[in-house]
């Protein structure tokens, strides 16, 4: 069964940098995993956390938010409330003893392409060695 | 830190009535306008926040009422929301309800230009449903209580507040460690200073007595604070714990209700953004068997957290309004103790302090970047 | 007498950060604007760097938006492998020929996928790579480069040397490659002429004391840049020639100053910049810079320097300073404040002047404008404008005009913009 | 006379045989009901798709975590279900709900409404002390016998509206003396005799036991007469109703759980409701003292005004309130009489009009998602 | 309104369909509610493949469009061209990438078919929940306001002012021409600054559609760009202030110079003849260079870098004129010894040191130094100081001149505060984007030049105000309407509870707050679209277009079934 395990990973990716990443990936004919879904924000400041929680409660076996590194925002200074924002969830998620693991925040920038790919890779392999998200089955979240 | 210096005043018949004196005096002087202070209703079964101009009705003002059915931060909130008005105005609140007020005027909830912050030594608050059992006898327990300062019988957040004493808004009413027929007071800002003076209060007496008792305790209920937070943890930590405490909720948002910080007019989880469609609902079920209606108990409860847990001053009015018994603010206390240290922001300490979301540091939290495990 | 019309189309000569930055504020303008650029891609030289000095920005998200906006921009007609050949007229009214290469392969039925790269047969290095890698005749210069159309290189193509190759176009499923591609003459008409035609480095080469050439581990900071740049041959890796990574380096600035007289005014400020490059992936390596005055004017540049100075590096200043062979060992010869030393590093990475490219003059010469004693495009008057050529209409931008930073050219090339709007 | 099915099978077991079947069928996607969804034995409404999932189902435990109705208009409001779905809702329940869809709150494309002869709800908070189980037989008993529970809400106490009115098919239950024998199933409609037909089962005309009812509605009378004496007393004038609401906190819970409360934003949580600063001082000025935050007499009163008529008495309020306010005693009492004015039936009947709509409609149409 | 989805996948030749089964992925959205038509197609990018989605939205009367293709950074804009070409609202369309984030990275077929499925549901549920956005069209002021009547207000007024473009240029001394003034040659060629100034003053005045307002300063600036409401009052005098109307404003209200006294070592005001560069240009300019007692120096030493370290910047031309006053001692006084004190020589750029080595020949001194102490010793000044070789050493003279770094003029603060401009920690005003927009400021419509944003030499002062000009004049085109961002963020008036966390959050000032309301406004001409102010607002009350959580949680269902 779990290796035959096909993690679901939901990404927020940003319009400017790590989006571009991701299809300077493709572009270079990288291999990244599959159970990455990428969704594209503006910025990583528009990834509001109930988001988040709301695809990690709804089963998801990991979520990433990815960025312009600190210092590169397209808005200037975005990245670092998206930062503060993810700690709090971090602590929140960790508090109540749920599977922080899960939920990853990693910088990359347009030119990174291979980054964006070990970055996925990297996750993609961590969530498999966790196994299913076990929040998947709950019937009254 | 050197020593604590304050003022000492007489308190022969009770603390309550040495505040309604000091109240009435200073409205005389003409320093405040209107107290907002807690006072029995009509039926004497429970106690509300009023705001009192009339002299007469002050008499029966009821400080450090047994009970927070109301959170004060929500009465001055109410008062001063819309402007800071031209009334002078004194709230009589306990120390975590002075924090409350904090966050909410950093919040744009209250405007404390006018308002002189009076807190006092909180021993703890009774839960609402035990008080309202029988309104008498709870009271005189309580003053018992609060005599031998035990908290046995307060609300379980309360047993474990390390914060009781803390001073936070202009004036503080110290009882710990008073020689017997005194209290002391201590000012907080030049507000508070300028009260004392009017009030030919001398605020250069010593009041290491009143420092180190208070320091002792908060350590002590530091040290419980810290173990019940684990204990909790075994209990609702985890997701089947989780699962298990929420199941019983029924989204009623009491708790939402009466959080003191939780300000907003509609409420993230009752607006459109966590409505679906039948279709939606459905396939959701579909995917699982069965899935419990309404969802998202545990989406509302985190996106809590992750709202307001940062303000969060653990008063417990959560865990009283809850029709149905969860502990919802001891974890509450729980998760914000952790949310508020990656900051190492105490909600309502002081209103110079932005609130950690609304801000940021260059260099900071890279543990948090491609955090692996 | 009547004045006869002016004409409102602009030329600009260079699809560098400068040339793109003027284009794109002449097209918010409504103006229509040639964009005529040499090589078959925009972006000139900035995209070849990975981080730009002193904010250490990664460079690419910081132009990869303006290259997209450039290619969707209607106002903007963009001239890749082209060449001004011709420029006859005055302010108002230029009459401009350009030689524009054919490509081979469309650009509008290409849709980028690179499929035709992998069955050419020829091999051969890439310049854009500085020589590090590999590219074929039918080639993108690197991952990501705008337009994402390849060329073909017919000086390398085996059918352009006659012989019956067809691998590319087979292997296109989009009949985007068309060998019978011709060049074109292109005339346009145009009211003024922005030129930023950008810069070079001088090759070290003669510069015999340093080795270049000579010595494997000795690089320009070109090289460098692309020996950091993440969608670079190493992927971002510094390794030396040899696939190892350097324990020690020297970074030698002034790499030909005497020689031509001047300061290049950037070269301190990169210097300073390889040091994070160097540190950030082998952090326990060795570094010492070796220069003579340090040029870091601006209000955010020594702050820049003072973090870079944490980072433990040796500045060294020298008076006479040589690279050379010692047994096995590449060593910098050096003296300062009167004593000989000598260290022993791995890796040498050398900050050369910075000149005008090599066709510099011939494009001087066809737009009638005069040149300083250096070679670059010669600003009238420094005090009205150093925008303003000897030729009333034409503007010089950017590094063309002479050595500055990134946004000093971007300055530049909104001044020419606003010359050219408050023309007429 | 209706048709009726009639399973040889306890009310328990037949209820559930007949959802199995439903599901099994495809004749629906869904059903929902009553589910316990916890070791601890927390019963709550699920959506349940899987028959095996209905192990766990007890459509009629006389608890009502949150009123149905509101959680059928939640479940389609935003477009009507694509796919049939099968509610079991107790007839309070169900009439809340068609109150919504006079409000435009929701639709019943799709959905089938099984409902029941109810005998009634407990409490919400015997589920927190864990006695609603110990309750269970006694429950049972007193509705075989046709008899009011003493452990149920006042308000189911004094409940004459027992009866389903618009559920295609309906469950007998109260009075019922073989419920442990056999379950029958009312066949009211064609979209119920649809989803019964194929059942194993014998299939008859029949006809609810009047008289037998009429007996229980009596009780209820009796019942609610005692109720309202009650609440009589206390509520003369102003000054009872300030006794009562005095210590409202003003959470406003109640309204949050009420099946007719549906606006976005509450008119008595809106700007238009709070009290500017000199607000405070002319107030003071009359009265010397003002409770703060202040308007919770008015909050209840404009509330009864806005949704009396359309209360179904259902007593979610009372269960929620921190302050122990019978707000649900006031509000039936206080209704009915609205209500009576216009001889309207809330939830009677889907096509009737509301009689009085004096309450604003949300003008919060703008931009919320 | 019935919905009619219009579903195309491009094959991008083999690209796309030789790594996805396009059919599986028909097949799987076919059944979709709402989806009217799914089609595949060869080339959707191709001069047909435009025509062919254009023909299919009018042929099916489609509502709604999602083509499955490339990277929305290549072919968004022309898909929604081919929208606005049907008459098709371009927002009501969605983009599904499976080819750069799809069909190139999935090795696996299978896997890349599931994905691709993935993400084009995706993009239906997404395109469902989708408004049509309409661009929004502003008028503008073409006017334009320019503070600092320097070297480069000036400069920049003369561009700007045309028939179409009134100026107003406010100067808060008597007269125009700023520090420079002072000065008798420019450092480059050393040609007369009088002449430049004189030039310009009366290009100025000549010109009617420059209005220059003397002993004035700007006392309110309010508004937003294409329409900012100016109040400028005259300095010490009781007034009316005059109300003006403009698009844009310039701050070039230029630098002033750091403080020697907070550097005692040398000895400023406490000995004569030691003097500020300012102080000598302006003695230089006089004609006369004396020292105090009236003699004429027999030597004059230079000192580079004062207030440096104490700024933490270098000034950037203090080098270079150092390098001049040697030149104006030589010229005057042809006998009078001079040195300069220096650590780093900072001369870059083509003609600089070039200037330097001619000054080199006249024999000036040029003394790498550190650690200067200065002492009186007889009538002359001592100068301690140490070697390259750290060696103590000393030198006497007549007169010194010290270089102070260029620091941020006093008012800079308040100016700042007044239009919302940030400052940088040195207190120079702070660009939009060090490189890529080194003229505009975070507040849109706002353009910082010359020595106000750092220290700068003359030319590259006057290619900044051209630099502006340039900014301004192709975007205030006069009778041409502004056109802001369709997909910005909006506050509900009766949901917004006046937390003001929003308003916090935004970078550019795209939110105020309404004072009677209590609540927060977006002005939806200012705001970018980052959406920042939604993730921060905890309530239901702020969403932002094109990305509002409903479409963004169509995504999210999506990705983790």
């Amino acid at each position: 069964m779990t290796e035959k395990f096909e993690p679901r990973i939901v990404g927020f990716l940003c319009n400017w940098c790590s989006y571009a990443g991701a299809d300077l990936a493709g572009t270079s004919k990288l291999k990244v995993p599959a159970s990455l879904t990428p969704i594209r924000v503006m910025c990583s400041s528009r990834v509001d956390p109930v988001l988040v929680e709301t695809a990690f409660l709804q089963g998801a076996d990991g979520v990433l938010v990815a960025g312009c590194h600190p210092g590169d925002c397209h808005y200037d200074e975005g990245n670092y409330y998206a930062r503060r924002r993810f700690a709090v969830l971090k602590k929140v998620v960790e508090g109540l003893g749920l599977e922080s693991d899960r939920l990853r925040l990693s910088w990359v920038s347009a030119s990174e392409g291979q980054r964006f790919a070990d970055v996925v890779n990297e996750f993609n392999e961590k969530i498999k060695k966790m196994g299913p998200s076990p929040i998947k089955g709950k019937k009254s979240l | 830190m050197n020593e604590l210096k304050g003022g000492i005043i007489p308190s022969k018949t009770g603390i309550r009535e040495t505040i309604i004196d000091l109240i009435e005096k200073s409205v005389d002087k003409g320093i405040f306008d209107a107290v907002i202070i807690p006072m029995k209703v009509p039926s004497g079964d429970s106690f509300v926040y009023v705001l009192v101009k009339d002299k007469k009705l002050l008499k029966d003002g009821f400080p450090l009422a047994p009970t927070m059915l109301v959170q004060g931060a929500k009465a001055v909130s109410s008062v001063t929301r819309l402007g800071k008005g031209n009334m002078k105005i004194a709230a009589i609140i306990r120390p975590c309800e002075a924090r409350a007020t904090v966050e909410l005027a950093k919040l744009g909830q209250a405007d404390l230009d006018n308002v002189t912050i009076i807190s006092i030594d909180c021993p703890g608050v009774l839960p609402t449903s035990d008080f309202l059992e029988d309104p008498d006898k709870y009271l005189k327990k309580f003053d018992d209580a609060y005599k031998n300062w035990d908290d046995k019988i307060m609300r379980p957040v309360c047993q474990i507040c390390d914060k009781s004493s803390m001073v936070t808004g202009d004036l503080h009413i110290g009882t710990l460690g008073a020689k017997k027929d005194t209290c002391f007071i201590i000012s907080n800002s030049e507000k508070g200073d300028s009260v004392a003076e009017k009030l030919d209060i001398n605020l250069n007496q010593n009041l290491d007595s009143w420092n180190s008792k208070v320091k002792a305790i908060s350590e002590e209920k530091k040290k419980k604070r810290i173990k019940a937070h684990k204990e909790l943890k075994s209990t609702v930590s985890g997701l089947d714990n989780l699962v298990e405490t929420f199941s019983q909720c029924i989204n009623c948002h009491n708790c939402m209700r009466v959080c003191p910080v939780c300000i907003c007019r509609l409420c993230y989880f009752d607006s459109d953004k966590v409505k679906h469609t039948a279709e939606d609902y459905l396939t959701r079920a579909e995917s699982k068997g069965s899935m419990r209606f309404l969802p998202d108990t545990t989406l509302f409860q985190m996106g809590r957290m992750m709202h307001m847990s940062i303000s969060c001053v653990s008063c417990g009015n959560c865990e009283d309004a809850c029709s149905m018994d969860i502990p919802v603010g001891q974890i509450f206390s729980m998760i914000a103790d952790e949310t508020q240290a990656l900051f190492d922001y105490v909600s309502g300490r002081s209103l110079d302090e932005p609130i950690p979301l609304v801000a940021y540091k260059k260099e900071e939290l890279h543990q948090m970047e491609d955090a692996n495990d | 007498m009547k004045e006869k019309e002016q004409k409102k189309d602009v030329l600009v000569i260079g699809a560098g950060i400068a040339g793109i930055e003027a284009s794109l504020l002449l097209s918010k303008a409504d103006r229509k604007v040639h964009l005529v650029e040499k090589t078959s891609y925009t972006g000139g030289a900035t995209i070849k760097f990975e981080e730009v000095f002193s904010n250490m920005e990664c460079s690419t998200c910081m132009v990869a938006p303006r290259q997209q906006e450039l290619l969707q921009d209607n106002n903007i007609n963009l001239i890749t492998l082209g060449n001004v050949e011709d420029v006859k007229g005055s302010v108002g009214d230029f009459t401009v020929k350009i030689h524009k290469k054919a490509r081979y392969v469309d650009m509008v039925n290409c849709i980028g996928c690179n499929a035709c790269f992998e069955p050419c047969p020829v091999s051969l290095k890439n310049e854009f790579e500085e020589g590090l890698s590999e590219r074929k005749a039918i080639y993108v210069p690197c991952a990501g480069a705008l337009p994402n159309v390849p060329m073909i290189d017919t000086d390398n193509c085996l059918r352009f040397k006659g012989k019956k190759c067809t691998a590319c176009q087979e292997a296109c499923m989009f009949e985007a490659i068309d060998y019978n591609q011709k060049d074109e003459k292109i005339e346009i008409k145009v009211g003024a002429i922005v030129v930023a035609s950008g810069y070079s480095l001088i090759d070290t080469k003669p510069l015999s004391k340093f080795s270049y050439g000579k010595i494997d581990n000795v690089y320009t900071s070109m090289e460098f840049e692309r020996l950091y740049a993440s969608n670079g041959p190493t992927e971002g890796n510094i390794v030396l020639r040899d696939g190892k990574n350097p324990k020690s380096v020297a970074i030698i600035h002034c790499v030909g100053r005497e020689e031509k007289g001047y300061c290049s005014s950037v070269c301190c400020m990169y210097s300073l910049k390889f040091n994070h490059y160097l540190k950030s992936k082998i952090p326990d390596i060795k570094i010492s810079e070796f220069y003579t005055d340090l040029c870091i004017p601006g209000k955010s540049h020594q702050k820049f320097y003072e973090k870079m100075k944490e980072t433990k590096v040796d500045m060294i200043r020298f008076n006479e300073i040589e690279v050379a062979k010692q047994g096995k060992d590449t060593v910098v010869k050096y003296s300062t404040k009167g004593k000989k030393n000598t260290l022993p590093v791995d890796m040498v990475i050398l900050a050369p002047a910075i000149e005008p490219k090599n066709d510099a003059s011939e494009l001087a010469k066809t737009l009638g404008i005069s040149k300083d004693d250096y070679g670059f495009f010669k600003e009238e008057n420094p005090y009205v404008s150093s925008v303003i050529s000897s030729k009333p209409g034409i503007f010089i931008v950017g590094c063309a005009q002479g050595a500055k930073n990134i946004q000093d050219s971007v300055s530049q090339a909104n001044a020419a913009v606003g010359k050219v709007l408050s023309l007429s | 006379m209706t048709k009726a099915l009639k399973l040889n099978k306890s009310a328990e077991e037949g209820i559930l045989e007949f959802l199995k079947y439903l599901l099994e069928s495809g004749k629906v996607k869904g059903v929902f009901t009553l589910k316990r969804i916890s070791k601890n034995s927390a019963i709550a409404y699920s959506l349940i798709t899987n028959p095996d999932e209905l192990k766990d189902a007890v459509p009629f435990y006389p608890l009502m975590p949150v009123n149905a109705g509101k959680l059928m208009s939640r479940f389609t409001l935003k477009e009507g279900a694509k796919k049939p779905v099968a509610a079991i809702l107790k007839p309070c329940e169900l009439r809340g709900f068609i109150e919504l869809i006079k409000r435009e709150q929701g639709t019943l494309d799709n959905l089938y409404i099984i409902s029941s002869i109810c005998g009634g709800v407990f409490p919400s908070r015997t589920e927190v002390d864990r006695s609603a189980e110990k309750k269970l037989p006694k429950y049972w008993e007193s509705v075989k016998k046709g008899e009011i529970s003493p452990d149920l809400r006042s308000v189911c106490k004094a409940c004459e509206e027992f009866i389903p009115y618009t559920a295609d098919i309906t469950f007998d239950l109260l009075g019922n003396n073989d419920i442990d024998k056999h379950s029958i199933f009312y066949l009211n409609t064609k979209k119920g005799e649809d989803l019964a037909k194929d059942m194993k089962g014998d299939f008859s005309e029949k006809e609810f036991d009047r008289k037998k009812l009429e007996k229980i509605n009596e009780k209820r009378q009796a019942e609610k007469k005692k109720l309202y004496d009650e609440i009589g007393k206390k509520m003369n004038g102003i000054d009872g109703l300030v006794e009562i609401f005095g210590r409202c906190i003003g959470c406003h819970g109640c309204s949050k759980v009420c099946p007719i409360c549906y606006c976005k934003l509450c008119e008595f949580e809106s700007p238009d409701s709070e009290y500017s600063p000199s607000n405070y001082e002319t107030e003071l000025r009359k009265r010397g003292g003002i409770k703060v935050p202040p308007g919770t007499i008015y909050f209840h009163l404009g509330r009864l005004t806005h949704i009396g008529i359309s209360c179904v008495a259902c007593g979610q309020c009372n269960d929620v309130c921190p302050v122990d306010i019978p707000v649900a005693d006031i509000f039936k009492k206080v209704g009915e009489s609205i209500q009576k004015m216009f001889d309207y039936v809330p939830g009677k009947d889907v096509e009737e009009e509301i009689p009085l709509v004096s309450f604003k409609q949300e003008e919060f149409a703008e931009i919320e998602e | 309104m019935e919905r009619k989805i219009g579903v195309y996948i491009c094959e991008c030749g083999p690209n796309i369909s030789e790594k996805i089964d396009i059919d599986k992925v028909i097949d799987a959205v076919s059944p979709i509610e709402d989806v009217a038509v799914v089609e595949k197609f060869k080339l959707l990018c191709s001069a047909d493949g435009k025509k062919f989605l254009e023909e299919q939205i009018k042929k099916n009367s489609l509502t709604h469009l999602v083509v499955a293709a490339c990277s929305p950074k290549d072919h968004e804009k022309t898909f929604m061209m081919v929208c606005e070409n049907a008459e098709l609202n371009p927002y009501l369309f969605q983009l599904a990438n499976i080819r750069e984030q799809c069909a190139w990275i999935t090795e696996d077929k299978e896997e890349a078919t599931k994905k691709a499925i993935r993400l084009v549901k995706a993009a239906i549920g997404r395109v469902k929940y989708h408004s049509s956005l309409e661009k929004k069209e502003i008028d503008s002021i073409p006017d334009v306001l320019v503070i600092g009547g320097g070297i480069a207000g000036m400069e920049a007024s003369l561009q700007l002012a045309s028939k179409q473009r009134n100026v107003y240029l406010v100067e808060k001394t008597s007269d125009l021409g700023g520090l420079v003034k002072n000065y008798e040659k420019t450092f480059l060629g050393m040609k007369p600054i009088s002449d430049i100034i004189d030039e310009k003053t009366k290009k100025i005045d000549s010109n009617g559609n420059i209005k220059v307002f003397k002993d004035s300063e700007v006392e309110e600036a309010i508004g937003f760009f294409g329409n900012f409401e100016i109040k400028i009052k005259r300095t010490n005098e009781e007034s009316e202030p005059v109300e003006i109307n403009v698009g844009a404003i310039v701050l070039a209200t230029g630098s002033a110079l750091f403080n020697p006294d907070k550097t005692p070592e040398y000895g400023y005001g406490k000995f004569e003849n030691v003097i500020t560069s300012l102080e000598f240009e302006k003695m230089n300019l006089s004609g006369k260079i004396l020292l105090k007692n009236n003699k004429t120096p027999n030597s004059v030493a230079t000192i580079h870098c004062v207030g440096r370290e104490e700024r933490g910047y270098c000034s950037e031309i203090c080098c270079m004129y150092s390098l001049k006053f040697a030149r104006y001692l030589k010229e005057k006084l042809p006998n009078v010894k001079v040195s300069n004190f220096y650590s780093d020589l900072c001369i870059p750029g083509k003609t600089d040191q070039k200037f330097f080595n001619q000054t080199k020949e006249k024999n000036v001194g040029f003394i790498r130094s550190s650690n200067i102490k200065l002492t009186k010793k007889g009538e002359q000044l001592n100068i301690e100081y140490d070697d390259e070789n750290k060696n103590k050493q000393n030198l006497l003279v007549d007169m010194i001149i010290l270089s102070p770094a260029m620091v941020p003029n006093d008012d800079a603060t308040k100016i700042a505060e007044m239009t919302g401009v940030s400052q940088d920690d040195e207190g120079f005003f702070a660009e939009e984007h060090e490189k890529l927009n080194p003229i505009s400021t975070s507040t849109e419509g706002i353009y910082i030049v010359g020595c106000a944003k750092g220290p700068k030499n003359i030319s590259d002062t006057i290619v900044q105000a051209e630099a502006a000009s340039g900014n301004i004049l192709s975007s205030l085109i006069p009778g041409k309407k502004l056109e802001p961002e369709v997909k910005t963020s909006q506050i509900s008036e009766s949901f917004c509870i006046g937390c003001k966390t929003c308003l916090t959050v935004c970078s550019y000032g795209a939110i105020t707050f309404d004072e009677t309301k209590k609540i927060s406004v977006v002005n939806e001409v200012i705001c970018r679209g980052c959406g920042n102010c939604v993730a921060a607002c905890p309530s239901g009350a702020a969403s932002i277009k094109h990305f509002k959580f409903n479409q963004l949680y169509q995504e999210i269902k999506e990705a983790v079934k």
